[in-house]
């Protein structure tokens, strides 16, 4: 399928790469980790949307649903050690990086057992184990983190890389170019990746962007490349060579996805035919749903057969379910939890400010 | 003749009044055309005054609030939406060191008639980046104005002094407040800067509080009279200007007061009402006076635990209470 | 052995014995290798450390601070340069929305530990963008700690333990103390977060004062001694922890406070702590608690202006002296 | 002589523009001024560098000798009502755009008199009537201004352009992206000229800034140039036509300037061999200087005789004199000043926030 989808943009060297179409991953395994991969994000989404309609959600939460083949192609190009910045729209890379469905609908929900305790929820969900530094409710605001985990890397020696998530929105925070400019000064191991998913909350972003993003990238000296954010292989396969040439010193690189969110801006984002049409949005559900081909592809390429999918989606969906109850039925956190965690080193914060209580280190 | 309308109503009608009147004022922010922002509060503006006058920008707060400076230091007037209060951190350059400076400055030569408009406002279940109440960060800035309306009438009449002022002026709209309504009259009004409203007159304690928390002073108050205790409650309305003479003329004949505020408690907004209270009511006072702000810690997501770091009506009766009855207070 | 150095030197020695103790500690900022910053603090640091860990960046504030916060994440243990107090505006996204907040939203399980060090004070003639005293804004934000050291005995200490610090720390310099001299041990020390110094003892009044002013507040306890008024002068060394308990304890004993700080008055450091001092001895004061904090302006340029807004020890002497002699005070 | 140094770059379309030579302004009373602007600049700064070393100035101040053909070339190519936002480097711009000495001086020594009522000093200098809306002390901190102002004029249907001038190192500030992408967006009439004197305080800005500056500006879609800063006259030819175009709406602008600071980073920056050498700095100087190069012009082209250059020199030198001197004995402003001008429509701002005296509009 359309590995040939990534190019590598800018001036007169643009053009099809990888033109030969070779299957990025050669084996077998790898195309059923990322299918599942993507459909267990969908479930997950499917679920939180699920709980937003049925008020048992606090708070809005903003769906990945669409945008599955981006996380996954690229995260499946890591390893735990490697590191993401993620955003608001972050359920997607959560799962991508290796989060799990409960920990992950225990956070939504504010409970315990949350990968934060319930004290982030959707918008601050971390999982330092897999490698997953956050995500953010300041658009752009991970940009920083991100090539800052990178310069990290290259003074410890280590030869982590860090992909930085961020959608085409966050191309307008200045934060972006005066990181780009140290990476690139620095040939840091970090990976910007763009999801193009054409809009900025409620406003098309061709409306407020000029010019061109992978040239923005390409004025610090950066190699860009734009990808079909809807075909898995094609962004897995790009992001190996990536990742591989960023650990070795090759790097920064900036990638500009081009996706679609199925959802709303957030779950409360119902009525929106004032800023996009229901033709738009059929147009990309039902042609370039990266799920769906994905599943096309594999079934065409005889690795799986139409039973096995709807297998692995009920499978899937199951586990979801599962976590969701297990979730509603979680505890939430103590009260006098709400002081802890301001400070390392500090069990309560309040007495602490007031100097009733000393902390490690002071 | 008063109607009923809803706060975001309220600033809709203010804007749109001074629009009308003023072809120099304009709107500029992230999804406030169509979409009227996420809050809808500006909603229709855009059909009346077109979008040359209500400006859809990129996701780029440092930016537009710097072209707002800008614009507003050659001829027009510009109302800045800020989606969030959070993001005021991403545009104190421009805000503090250019916007609040430049009459001074530049000797009183130029001047920056701008409007800054964002919220505050904790429990919807948006955590720590969108839930804060950073007042106190620019009321500590010379040469801004900070307005804190608590109502809808507040919210119009403030809002209309704001936008015809030729200084820099930050509003904080209260979020959780924008379907609540209140009567506001149908005839033309402004709410002058530095003029605190006493909500509620009383003899024994007197309640200062700010924004969303002058509902709670006042849910307190009519909870405390049905117990004999009467409390004065008094809505400064503007930090700075900040009506000093109201709030000490109160204490003095209440001895008692608690001041109660949604930003974070330490180094922030109670602290500075306390001490002026304090230093200007001192012979008067026969308790200390008690501070209640947003427990110091970052938002937290979960509703089991957000629900207790903002000051509720319960809070502020106990500590009435206490005061009103003396007891020992300062045992550290 | 005690030897007299300067505070400059006091703080480049806290960070090279950092630096060689702890390899994951770096520095980062703008000109702060070959330059050694413009005030020359980090001087030499780049000829025994090397440019991989004395890192001169671009023009780039919350670019420079948002990697530290990436960097602090991920293993290493970055001191930020900020070369003016007054671009703390430009990184306060950086700094408190993601520094301060991350240990809190992961639940406990990120952790920033970077040092962010900075300067306040005026009166050096560089105007109103190069003269503030920002740290009142930092010390609001829960998540963060602020250190204000006043002199170089104080720089060392406090430096070393921010850079052990698993959070994120905010350290304010007085630019006009670099060069000032005092003793400081060639033995190792570290000075505990939240731990007061009591600078000198006394009867009748205490003078709480920070940073810069912890040297104007004991000219102005020598002046007031000559005259036979005793006063104590506490200097808190943090905002954030704050040692209440003896401050609290002091003014116990005096009955009578001043709190001086080179922020803003309004809206800032001295209203939290008068408050604090007011709620917690009120049983014990026998005067309204001072303020002296600087002139609630941008800070002029003309040298004669721009003396007259900071506390000064005639100042402070002069409150004090009316504070002892009980001169009616809360007239509006 | 080199109009032809300005040049328009960005991938093929780069080449050298008005290549016959033809000088940019066909009178000799326009060369005249602009020879006397900037001698006048240089005598400025010469005066106000002695003031600092015989210690009558307070504070340090930055010079711009050395850069006098950029804020000269542009600014006579507008209007009073045009406007254009400084720098901490700001003199020159001042001068250029048609402040006096005195009230310069007052201001640099900050009395009563100057330009600001010795409120703001030289890094706030600011002179309202000629359009100059004031030198700034934050780096970068002038672009949103500037790009306001041009949307402001367009809002009011003006025709006025504004200039932006920052250096190269304010490259670096997020800032600047964010307010190009608008400037672009809505074809706003604003030129950002970007002094490149290869230096950012004690460091070479090639050091800490990678790729391209008019790639960074294109990538907006902005037509960017690049020209000598030392050539008065290539700089006002490129200056006029800009300008003539941004006022009819074919703005933004970006215009990358190739000059020098002669002195230190500022005034008490000297011993910086440790940044670069004199060698280069003689070069520079000495073949260099925009004031000499275009005076020999002049003479060549038999505008001027030396004797004539000889003269406007001295004649600018004991006007610069004679303003210092003034300025020495003139007044600081008083006492009760102190809390004037913070707001507009407010006396006096400490009875004013505590809500004792009532303001305008409030
Ligand atoms: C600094 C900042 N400004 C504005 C917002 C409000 N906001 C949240 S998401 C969003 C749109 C982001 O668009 P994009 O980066 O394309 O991401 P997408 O939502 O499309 O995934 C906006 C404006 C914010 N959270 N932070
Ligand atoms: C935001 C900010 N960061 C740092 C500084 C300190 N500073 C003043 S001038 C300067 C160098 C500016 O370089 P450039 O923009 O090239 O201007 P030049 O001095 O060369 O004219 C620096 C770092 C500042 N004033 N503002
Ligand atoms: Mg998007
Ligand atoms: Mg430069």
């Amino acid at each position: 399928m359309a590995a040939q989808a990534a190019k590598k943009t800018g001036g007169s060297r643009s053009g099809k790469e990888g033109g030969a179409a070779k299957a990025a991953k050669a084996n077998t395994e790898d195309y059923l980790r990322m299918y599942r991969q993507m459909v267990k994000i969908r479930a997950f989404e499917d679920q939180a949307n699920q709980l937003y309609l049925s008020a048992k959600m606090p708070g809005l939460t903003h769906m990945y649903s669409g945008q599955e083949a981006v996380a996954v192609g690229i995260c499946e190009a890591l390893t735990d050690e490697d590191r993401i910045t993620s955003t608001h729209r972050g359920h997607g890379h959560c799962v991508a990086k290796g989060a799990e469905f409960r920990q992950m609908f225990c956070e939504l929900l504010g409970r315990e057992e949350g990968y934060c305790r319930g004290k982030g929820g959707s918008m601050h969900i971390a999982d330092q184990a897999h490698g997953n530094l956050g995500a953010n409710a300041i658009v752009g605001g991970s940009m920083g983190i991100a090539t800052g985990a990178a310069l990290s890397a290259k003074l410890q020696g280590s030869d982590f890389v860090t992909v930085c998530f961020f959608g085409d929105g966050a191309t307008a925070q200045g934060l972006w170019y005066e990181v780009m400019n140290m990476a690139a000064l620095w040939k840091l191991p970090v990976i910007y990746a763009c999801e193009n998913n054409g809009y900025s909350e409620y406003t098309r972003t061709d409306e407020i962007a000029a010019g061109s993003l992978t040239a923005r990238a390409e004025a610090f000296g950066i190699e860009a490349h734009r990808v079909d954010g809807q075909e898995v292989l094609a962004v897995n396969e790009l992001a190996q060579r990536l990742v591989e040439r960023a650990r070795h010193g090759e790097g920064p690189f900036f990638v500009e996805l081009d996706t679609y969110r199925y959802h709303g801006h957030h779950v409360g984002d119902i009525n929106r035919d004032y800023y996009r049409s229901k033709d738009e949005e059929a147009e990309w559900k039902e042609r370039r749903d990266p799920i769906v081909n994905f599943g096309k592809w594999l079934e065409a390429e005889g690795i799986l057969s139409a039973d096995d999918l709807v297998a692995i989606g009920d499978e899937i969906r199951a586990e979801a379910e599962a976590a969701v109850a297990y979730a509603l039925n979680a505890s939430y956190p103590e009260a006098g939890e709400v002081d802890m965690h301001v400070f390392a080193g500090v069990d309560h914060a309040l007495p602490y400010i007031d100097g009733y209580a000393k902390g490690a280190g002071a | 003749m008063t109607r009923e309308i809803t706060l975001s109503k309220a600033v809709n009608e203010a804007i749109a009044e001074e629009m009308r009147r003023d072809p120099s004022v304009f709107l500029i922010g992230e999804d406030v055309a169509e979409a009227g922002t996420p809050f809808k509060v500006l909603s229709g503006l855009v059909d009346e005054f077109g979008p040359e006058r209500v400006i859809d920008t990129p996701i780029s707060e440092p930016g537009f609030v710097g072209m707002a400076v800008g614009a507003a230091m050659t001829g027009t007037r510009p109302i800045v939406d800020l989606m969030f209060g959070d993001f005021l951190y991403l545009v104190m350059d421009q805000l503090c060191n250019q916007a609040a400076k430049q009459h001074y400055m530049s000797g009183g030569k130029l001047s920056v008639p701008m409007v800054l408009r964002t919220n505050l406002g904790a429990t919807r279940r948006s955590a720590a980046q969108h839930s804060q109440s950073l007042h106190a960060l620019v009321a500590h800035i010379p040469g801004l104005k900070v307005a804190m309306p608590s109502s809808a009438y507040e919210a119009k009449g403030l809002m209309k002094t704001a936008i015809r002022d030729d200084n820099p002026v930050v509003i904080f709209e209260d979020k959780l407040m924008y379907q609540d309504k209140a009567p506001v009259p149908e005839e033309e009004y402004l709410i002058p800067f530095g003029a605190a409203n006493v909500l509620r007159e009383g003899r024994d304690i007197t309640l200062v509080a700010t924004s969303s928390m002058v509902q709670v002073a006042a849910k307190a108050a009519e909870a405390l009279s049905a117990e004999g205790i009467s409390a004065e409650v008094i809505d400064p309305r503007t930090l700075v200007p900040f009506d000093e003479a109201t709030v000490v003329e109160s204490v003095r004949k209440t001895s008692r007061a608690i001041v109660i505020d949604e930003g974070h408690r330490n180094f922030g907004v109670t602290g500075e009402i306390a001490s002026r209270i304090s230093e200007k009511a001192f012979y008067h006072l026969d308790y200390p006076v008690q501070r209640l702000g947003a427990m110091d810690v970052p938002v937290p997501f979960s509703p089991a635990l957000e629900d207790l770091t903002v000051p509720t009506p319960e809070a502020v009766a106990k500590a009435a209470r206490r005061a009103v009855r003396g007891e020992v207070a300062d045992a550290a």
